[in-house]
This record gives C-alpha cells, sequence and structure tokens, in this order.
C-alpha cells in the first residue's frame, strides 16, 4: 500500500506538475472573485471565508478524474485488482495521495489569499484548522466520485455533478467553522460537525469506492 | 408464490398490465376529488388567508420527493443485494418522478412563504434543503445516462443513491446548522408542525393518498416503458450479432 | 497447489459467452486457449482472476497464487523500468529486483522511461513483473501479440521454465508457442447452444 | 368562484404551477410509454 502512495506522489509531481496546477487554479479562482465582485474591501472581508472554501473545493474537483483514470486505461488497475492489495486499501492510498497533492498544498497557501480577500484576522487559524481538517474528506469523497466514473468517457463533467452535492456538509461546516471566528462566534461546533464529517469518509468511501471499481473492472 | 416471483420482468408485466389500470383511474379520482375539496370546500386561516390552501399541494408533494428517493434506496439494495432487474428498473423509473415531486414542493413552499417574506425567494432551511435534493436527483440520471451497459449502470447508480442517501441526510442537518448562523431562524419557518385543524386535515389526508397513488401508478407505467426498452435493445443486439 | 473449473459460464451484458467449461491444470501444466475473437478468452482469463463473476460452476484455486497480464501491459509511461518494476516489487513485497532485472536483460533499460519502450521490451518489462510476484499460477491475455517471431520465442522460453519450476499457464495466443506438453482448447467447443435464454428480458413474451 | 381574498395570486399561481408540473410528467411519461411499446413491437414483427 505504502509503495501504491509513494509512486502516485511521485507520478502525480512527474506528470500532472504536482500540486502546482492545483495551487494556480486556487489562486485564480481567489483572483477572480474581486474582479468579479467589486474591491469594495468590507464585502470581500465578510465573503471571504465561503469563496475561500469554495475556491478548494473546486481546486480538489479538478484533478479527481486523474485518480484512476490512468491507471484504468493503462492495465495498471486490473493488475493491482489481482495483487493482494485488497481494493479498499488501493483506494484509501489514492484518497490519501490526492490529499497530499491537493489539499494539504490549499491548506498552506490559504491564508495568503486569505489576506488577499482582507480577511479578519480573527479567522485564519480557524481557516487553516477547517481546510486541514475538511480537505481529507474531500479527497476521499471526491475517490469514490473517481472510481463511479472511471469507466466513462470524458467522465469529468459527470464527476463534479456527482460529487459536488456530497460536498455539500464539509462545505457547510467548514465554511461556517470560518464564517463563525470572524463574526466571534464560537467555531468549535462547526469544527467538530466538519471533523465528524471527514471521519466519517476516511472511514467509509473505501469500501464504496471497491464497490464501484469492482463493477467497473468487470 | 413469493413475492420476489414479480421480479422477473414478464410476470411483472403480465401482473403490472393488470393493475396498472385500476390504480390510474383510483389515483386520478382521488387527485381530483383532493384538490377539490382543499381548494374550493375549506374555510380561509385566520392568520394567513387562502394561502394555507397551498398545503394540500406543499405536504402532499414535499413527503413524496423524500419517500421517491427512500423508495429508489430499498429498490436500489434489492438490486444489489437479489440482483432483480425489475427493481433496479424501478429504481431508475422513479428518479424524474422525485424531481418532479421536489419542484413541485420548492415551488409551492415558495410562493407560500411569499407573503410574509415578501420575496418569493427566500434561503429558508426546508426550501434549501429540496433544492439540495433536487441536486441529488440530477445527479443519479445523469449517471445513468452516461453509461452504456445498463447492468453496469444500475449497480452504479445503485451504489451512488446509497451514497448519496447518507450525504443527503447530512446536507439536511447541515443546512440547519447553516441557517442558524444565517439569522434566527425565518419568521415562517416551514419546519415548525403546522397545527391542523380538522377542517384541512381530512382533505390534506386525501391529498397525500392522491399523490401516493399517483406515484405508484406513474412508476408502474415508467418501470414497464424501462423493460420494454431493455428488452427492445437486447432484441436489436441480438439481431445485430445474428444478421 | 491446482487450478480446477467446474462448468462455469459466463454471461456479458445479457449474452452468454460460454458454457459449462471445464478443466483441471495441475503443477506445471500449460493451457492454451484457442478460438477467434470475441469467442471469450479474455472472459475466461478474467473469470480465473476473479475479476469477473462466472455465472455457474465453481473455480478451485488458491486466489492468492493468481497473478494476471491483460491486453495492457501496465506500464506507467512517466516512470523508469527500474521503477516500474521497483513499483511492483513493493506491491508483492518480492526482494529480488536486480536478479529480476539481469534475467531478462532489462538491466541496460534500467533508465529508459515506459513510453520509450518497444513492444518486445514491454512484454519482457511485463514478463518481469509476473516473476517478481512470484505467483505460480500465470494468467496471459495475448502475450505474443505484436511481438515478432525472435521475441515469442523468448517468451516462450520463460514459460516453459515457469511450468518445469511447477507452475501453471494458462495463455491464449494466436501462433503456436511450441511450448512442450501443453493442452489447448478451443473455445467453440465451449459456445452457448443457445438454447436457453440468459437475458431475463428477452424470455417469454409479452406485448 | 371561491373569495381567496388578498392572496389569490399566489393560490392560483401554486396550484397553476404544480398542476402545470404533474401534466408534464404524466404527458411524457404516456409518450415514453406509446414509444417504447411501438417500439419493441416493431422489432418483435422484425424478429419473428
Amino acid at each position: 500500500m505504502k509503495s501504491l502512495f509513494l509512486r502516485d506522489i511521485k507520478l502525480a509531481f512527474r506528470s500532472g506538475g504536482g500540486f502546482g496546477l492545483t495551487l494556480a487554479f486556487f489562486l485564480i479562482v481567489i483572483l477572480f472573485v474581486p474582479l468579479g465582485v467589486g474591491a469594495d474591501s468590507a464585502i470581500l472581508a465578510r465573503i471571504a471565508p465561503g469563496i475561500l472554501w469554495i475556491g478548494a473545493i473546486l481546486s480538489c474537483l479538478l484533478s479527481l478524474d486523474r485518480i484512476f483514470q490512468l491507471d484504468f486505461e493503462d492495465g495498471t488497475l486490473e493488475a493491482l485488482a489481482t495483487s493482494p492489495l485488497p481494493l479498499e486499501s488501493i483506494a484509501a492510498s489514492k484518497a490519501a495521495a490526492h490529499w497530499i497533492t491537493t489539499g494539504l498544498p490549499l491548506t498552506l497557501i490559504a491564508p495568503l489569499l486569505a489576506y488577499l480577500l482582507q480577511m479578519p484576522s480573527s479567522g485564519y487559524i480557524w481557516l487553516i484548522a477547517s481546510l486541514l481538517i475538511g480537505t481529507p474528506a474531500l479527497s476521499f469523497i471526491g475517490t469514490f466520485a473517481a472510481a463511479v466514473t472511471v469507466g466513462v468517457k470524458r467522465g469529468g463533467l459527470l464527476l463534479s455533478l456527482l460529487v459536488l452535492p456530497l460536498y455539500i456538509p464539509t462545505l457547510v461546516f467548514g465554511a461556517q467553522t470560518v464564517i463563525r471566528a470572524t463574526v466571534s462566534l464560537d467555531p468549535m461546533p462547526a469544527l467538530l460537525l466538519t471533523t465528524g464529517i471527514s471521519l466519517f469518509s476516511i472511514a467509509l468511501m473505501p469500501f464504496a469506492c471497491a464497490m464501484a471499481l469492482k463493477v467497473n473492472l468487470k | 408464490m413469493s413475492l420476489w416471483e414479480y421480479a422477473n420482468p414478464v410476470k411483472f408485466m403480465a401482473l403490472s398490465g393488470r393493475v396498472l389500470p385500476v390504480l390510474t383511474i383510483l389515483s386520478a379520482m382521488l387527485l381530483v376529488s383532493g384538490l377539490i375539496w382543499g381548494f374550493f370546500f375549506t374555510p380561509h386561516d385566520y392568520k394567513q388567508g387562502a394561502t394555507v390552501k397551498i398545503i394540500f399541494l406543499h405536504v402532499p408533494a414535499a413527503m413524496m420527493a423524500i419517500n421517491a428517493w427512500v423508495m429508489m434506496l430499498v429498490a436500489s439494495l434489492i438490486w444489489l443485494i437479489r440482483r432483480h432487474h425489475v427493481s433496479a428498473l424501478a429504481a431508475k423509473a422513479a428518479a424524474p418522478i422525485g424531481i418532479t415531486m421536489t419542484l413541485i414542493a420548492i415551488a409551492t413552499g415558495a410562493i407560500w412563504g411569499k407573503p410574509t417574506w415578501g420575496t418569493y425567494w427566500e434561503w429558508e432551511p426546508r426550501l434549501t434543503a429540496f433544492v439540495i435534493l433536487l441536486v441529488f436527483y440530477l445527479g443519479y440520471i445523469a449517471l445513468w445516462e452516461a453509461i452504456e451497459d445498463k447492468d453496469t449502470a444500475a449497480d452504479l447508480t445503485s451504489i451512488l443513491c446509497m451514497v448519496g442517501s447518507v450525504f443527503a441526510v447530512l446536507s439536511r442537518y447541515a443546512v440547519n446548522f447553516w441557517s442558524q448562523g444565517l439569522h434566527q431562524g425565518a419568521s415562517l419557518s416551514l419546519d415548525k408542525e403546522q397545527h391542523v385543524d380538522n377542517a384541512f386535515y381530512f382533505p390534506l389526508l386525501v391529498c397525500i393518498g392522491a399523490f401516493v397513488l399517483l406515484f405508484i401508478t406513474l412508476v408502474l407505467l415508467r418501470t414497464r416503458t424501462e423493460i420494454r426498452l431493455r428488452r427492445a435493445n437486447a432484441l436489436a443486439n441480438r439481431g445485430r450479432s445474428h444478421g | 497447489m491446482s487450478l480446477s473449473v467446474q462448468n462455469i459460464s459466463c454471461h456479458r451484458a445479457g449474452r452468454a459467452i460460454f458454457e459449462n467449461l471445464s478443466f483441471d491444470l495441475n503443477k506445471g501444466d500449460c493451457l492454451v486457449l484457442r478460438g477467434p475473437n470475441g469467442s471469450g478468452k479474455t472472459t475466461l482469463l478474467k473469470t480465473l482472476a476473479g475479476i469477473l463473476p462466472s455465472a455457474t460452476g465453481e473455480i478451485h484455486c488458491d486466489p492468492a497464487q493468481i497473478s494476471y497480464a491483460g491486453h495492457l501491459d501496465a506500464i506507467k509511461a512517466q516512470l523508469s523500468v527500474r521503477e516500474n518494476l521497483a513499483f511492483w516489487a513493493g506491491v508483492y513485497n518480492a526482494r529480488d529486483l536486480d536478479r529480476v532485472m539481469s534475467k531478462f536483460d532489462l538491466a541496460t533499460l534500467a533508465d529508459r522511461y515506459g513510453q520509450t519502450l518497444s513492444a518486445g521490451q514491454r512484454r519482457r518489462l511485463g514478463l518481469a513483473r509476473m516473476i517478481l510476484t512470484d505467483c505460480q499460477i500465470w494468467l496471459l491475455d495475448e502475450p505474443t501479440n505484436s511481438l515478432d517471431a525472435e521475441h515469442a520465442a523468448v517468451f516462450a522460453k520463460s514459460i516453459t521454465k515457469h511450468c518445469a519450476d511447477g507452475g501453471i499457464a494458462v495463455l491464449s495466443s494466436h501462433i503456436d508457442l511450441h511450448i512442450p506438453n501443453t493442452q489447448t482448447l478451443d473455445m467453440a467447443d465451449f459456445a452457448p447452444s443457445g438454447t436457453i435464454e440468459t437475458d431475463p428480458f428477452l424470455q417469454g413474451s409479452f406485448s | 368562484m371561491v373569495d381567496l381574498g388578498k392572496h389569490t395570486t399566489e393560490v392560483l399561481l401554486a396550484y397553476g404551477i404544480s398542476i402545470a408540473l404533474i401534466v408534464i410528467l404524466v404527458g411524457w411519461s404516456l409518450a415514453q410509454a406509446k414509444k417504447a411499446k411501438a417500439r419493441l413491437a416493431q422489432l418483435e414483427n422484425t424478429q419473428k
């Protein structure tokens, strides 16, 4: 399982430009907000938490279809399916590799972009905490959606339509954590709920993923 | 003759063929009489005036929107466990009906709230939850259409339905949590159980019954269509391979 | 250690591919599947590998001993030969990476990227992967297509050696590989008789 | 016609939209059913 995890990270850096692509997309999405909404810093500060979270989700979405597609097309997935590695642990290590190459970098750059949007300073700690805890859920749920749509040619759009509704709980609890921190409400309940969703996803999504892979490998 | 007998397409077609006309007449009668009773023969509410009459559409539609998804979940589980083709097709057939019920629930909910909110749309938790349910339905149907081999499609949509149900419930509570942060609860929240006195209670029951029967009738009709299409495609493929 | 198959049959998209197919293989046996394209060779191999469920019948073997190589040879284009093999060594936690690489004289190609390899080199890499898994039962789908005679001979030699060492091999191939004491199985013998209708939607009639 | 008071537009709009949606759903389902029946019948004949 470790070798698959390390291989995926190596591949991400070698072919996909590593997390550069995801970070660039995140930066562009955040840049678009003032361009679209206008430079009124009062508005920007107020919507910053939500925009950062939406940007993080869309950036995560970007690289989801590459999780299984490449291995499916060159036969590696089939060979892995007959290896001693169970499909569940293949899904789990793929999701973990996706988190390391997208979720984590997004979390690290988010405070910088929050500064661009003049987010109130009380929100920074909670932004990092909520993203750090929330993005694993995005990766694990996203890996499930990638497994479901791996057999579909040009399944990228379908994947987004399937996965975004599944992201709603993480988005709401994650963004609420930061919003409540910026309006001096207690953000802890929201953070705990985000943690709950993430733990649930990490625990159960690999099994749903394995079911979907078994069907798509037929 | 266990219930599972009817999961065989031929037996299902025979049974549904006999039951469908009866159900159609029954649901049409019930629907018309329920709506007429509710629309014409119920008094105004002292607070909401005539808009209370909208409950005869909103409550049944909202119930059916949710129950349609539950039925799809059960049918998906039956497909995954017992591999009965008819239940997978019944789940596929129920989705468009679920979407229509969700749209009706959203439209009537928004209109019902207008006098109090001043606008047709208010990000009130219950309405928002129905919009979320609508998006879940769209994802489910899109997945059915995207996959050519219908057995694979049935498997994948069943798995999606299971996972989607969990996240739909989570989204429902997330929306409640989210609306607390908004402002201290909408003045007219459709959530609070309406105190419905007898004048409205019985017509509402009739309307709910009518919507349930309408749902069952449409599911049977659409499932028969799906079975016929599956048979036609199978014949077409068989014809191509022999021809 | 054996692979015994009792009257399995397989349906794909409502059509029967093959019916009550049986055979028994013991240590050192090699089975070559014959039959035109679409006669179910790949389906049979996938069923043996456990990727596909069989509609009827049973397959008795130790799943941990199964190693499957499909049409696609599971080589990552962006990884070098060594990295590809190191990955599979990690998955099967095999340690004799260098011995296997030298065995198929891949040492010279160690740093070449997957995308730059020729068909013959890719097949050798695929075979090296099979050795790495050190599974006893090899399932190979068209291992020799796009291979010239000379490489096919090399390939046949390694299969013969595998069986001589007490392994089992089941492979589908259009050309004759001259592997000693191989049994052949013609898929046509197990073609669906068409008597029983497998697609539930086509059974019986309804208007 | 029954007097609906000042919310007449809302009630009529709600009933109108709902009934329209139901009619569209039923009509579309019936059309699909007919089309499927025709296609099947046509294929069954050519197969015989």
